[in-house]
């Protein structure tokens, strides 16, 4: 693998104290890849022991210098300092992950941050367009007019003149003669077919012989609505001997 | 064509956004027999899809003129009349020429500018003069291809009122069992403020 | 190269001002052997000034690479990409589709709003849907306009991106790596608020 790229590599000044500085860092992780480049091997062969040394010692600089430094450049010296005591000590059987691991992985963040590094420093340098390559000046340009192809059945034509002529036709009530019994009329009727039936009679049997059922209809509800009139006014007695049962009535005594 | 001054002279005129001056090409290649590279690239272009022409002394690219006609492409989409433009078109039919105002009188609705045109554009609907009176309206009518679209002889052709109405199509059922529905719910809406 | 056909498909894609899929030119040149006029014009083109290209199934007109010099406008160049912005970009295009914590995983600090925003703006990263898991995070992608930009045929062709991918340097981050490193520094970053 190449990491040797033309990469604008920061330059590290650890030894012109004055310009130590941590706000040149993208975070701690930058500021390790950087200390580990500066060990001048390919970074899967890197001291991690010396690497943390060369972090603790640069932070130390900076803190002699009182600089401000951020927490995560402490969050991360301290993990580095636990992490250094793990390999130095006698390895402990239980460890898990084991400090060797844990190197490794650190390693592996390394590796991976400096390799999207040179990708990004290699996509950049690439023959770009507007940069390297250009594109047409001036190009006609591709038009689409988009036309369309009206569909209609004649069915639906017809139809619709036919909603519009209904829907704007003149409303117009015709309201057809009927043949219907007048109240008057059946109170006429009943006062004087009463007059000679003494016995309970049956309602129907007022009603007028007639073929026209709606005529009939009529007929019996104004004779009933006579026959509660002339009760009312104490000319005949009504008597109904169950609900719905024949109406029957007679000249009041 | 792998001379590189040619290149180098076919780059920039692709490049540019305006057709260039020999002159204005030697300032991006430099040195060189710049109307030489343009001859030979006419020729090498002669007869292909793109070629390279000199008007007033400016020299540029362009797509070759006889296939102009690719660039353009209409795309035929099938769309349904809508039912405003399906009911003008009726009442065009059967009351031509009609003016605006008399279609929306028949229609009961106003009827928007896009519905004719929609009918103009399908080719179904023609202006047809004015009407000499007030205002002197603009006249429609139907064309010769709308009586083709529906298999139609003539107007006469078109099933009259009495045809329509044997047909269940003047049937007012529908619309006064929705009007009264209608009416019915603005009652009650009403009602409800 | 006086074949009808692939003059049609070389005066579609010069005229087009956008980067073309064989289907697209098809719907101007009608039906026929679309990639094999490309690729016949590919050939035609090659070592002259301007050259046809393919990047993610789409192609296009460009100068030859080896001319900027000539037609390189200005000498400003063109808004610089910060550091920040191009290892994002860098992430994003080895790894995709990717997530924001994973992006920030891998530099090993946050990433300011703009980062983004930036590479949004510029047509080379989209959106790409949400990951199935805890907190369902939003991934991102690169675009046609990416390839197309830096030259890339495809994906595959991102420099180095089989080594890295042998060297395991793309595999999904590993669970605990995030937890090892990058929780320590969330936590601390959470701290500070």
């Amino acid at each position: 693998m190449d990491f040797d790229s033309d990469f604008d590599e920061r330059p590290l000044r650890q030894s012109d104290e004055l310009t130590l500085n941590l706000d040149g860092w993208e975070g701690p992780l930058d500021l390790l890849l950087n200390l580990a480049r500066s060990q001048k091997v390919d970074l899967t062969q890197i001291s991690i022991l010396a690497l943390v040394e060369q972090y603790l010692a640069y932070l130390a600089g900076a803190r002699a210098l009182k600089l401000e430094i951020a927490a995560d450049y402490l969050v991360m010296a301290a993990w580095l300092a636990y992490l250094k005591s793990c390999l130095l000590l006698p390895r402990d059987p239980e460890a898990d992950p084991s400090p060797e691991e844990i190197a490794l992985r650190l390693q592996m963040r390394l590796l991976r941050l400096d390799a999207m590094r040179e990708a990004g420093a290699r996509l950049l340098g690439r023959d770009r367009i507007g940069r390297d390559v250009f594109l047409r000046g001036s190009p006609e340009g591709l038009r689409q007019t988009r036309k369309a192809h009206w569909q209609v059945r004649d069915f639906d034509l017809f139809a619709a003149y036919g909603a519009v002529k209904a829907r704007t036709a003149p409303a117009m009530h015709v309201v057809h003669p009927r043949a219907v019994m007048t109240l008057d009329e059946a109170i006429e009727r009943v006062s004087r077919m009463i007059g000679s039936a003494l016995d309970w009679t049956r309602l129907e049997s007022f009603l007028p012989a007639s073929q026209d059922p709606q005529y009939r209809r009529s007929a019996l509800a104004s004779s009933f609505v006579a026959i509660l009139e002339l009760a009312r006014q104490g000319r005949v007695d009504l008597a109904q001997e169950q609900p719905f049962g024949q109406l029957l009535l007679r000249s009041a005594a | 064509m792998r001379d590189e001054f040619t290149r180098s002279v076919e780059a920039t005129l692709f490049a540019s956004a305006e057709p260039l001056t020999p002159e204005q090409i030697a300032e991006h290649v430099g040195e060189g027999d710049v109307a030489g590279a343009l001859a030979g690239l006419a020729q090498t272009y002669a007869g292909r899809g793109i070629e390279i022409v000199e008007r007033g002394g400016r020299w540029h690219f362009q797509t070759a003129p006889d296939l102009a006609h690719l660039l353009r492409r209409t795309r035929e989409e099938t769309r349904r009349l809508s039912r405003a433009a399906t009911e003008t078109l009726a009442i065009i039919a059967y009351h031509e020429p009609v003016s605006r105002a008399e279609i929306e009188a028949i229609r009961g609705v106003q009827i928007s500018k896009g519905t004719l045109d929609v009918l103009m554009d399908a080719g179904w609907v023609r202006p047809a003069g004015r009407r000499e009176g007030p205002g002197r309206p603009l006249l429609y009518a139907t064309t010769q291809d709308f009586l083709g679209h529906f298999g139609l002889g003539s107007r006469r052709d078109l099933p009259g009122i009495d045809d329509l109405k044997a047909a269940g199509l003047l049937d007012p059922l529908d619309e006064s069992v929705m009007e009264s529905l209608g009416q019915l719910q603005l009652e009650s809406e009403a009602e409800e403020d």
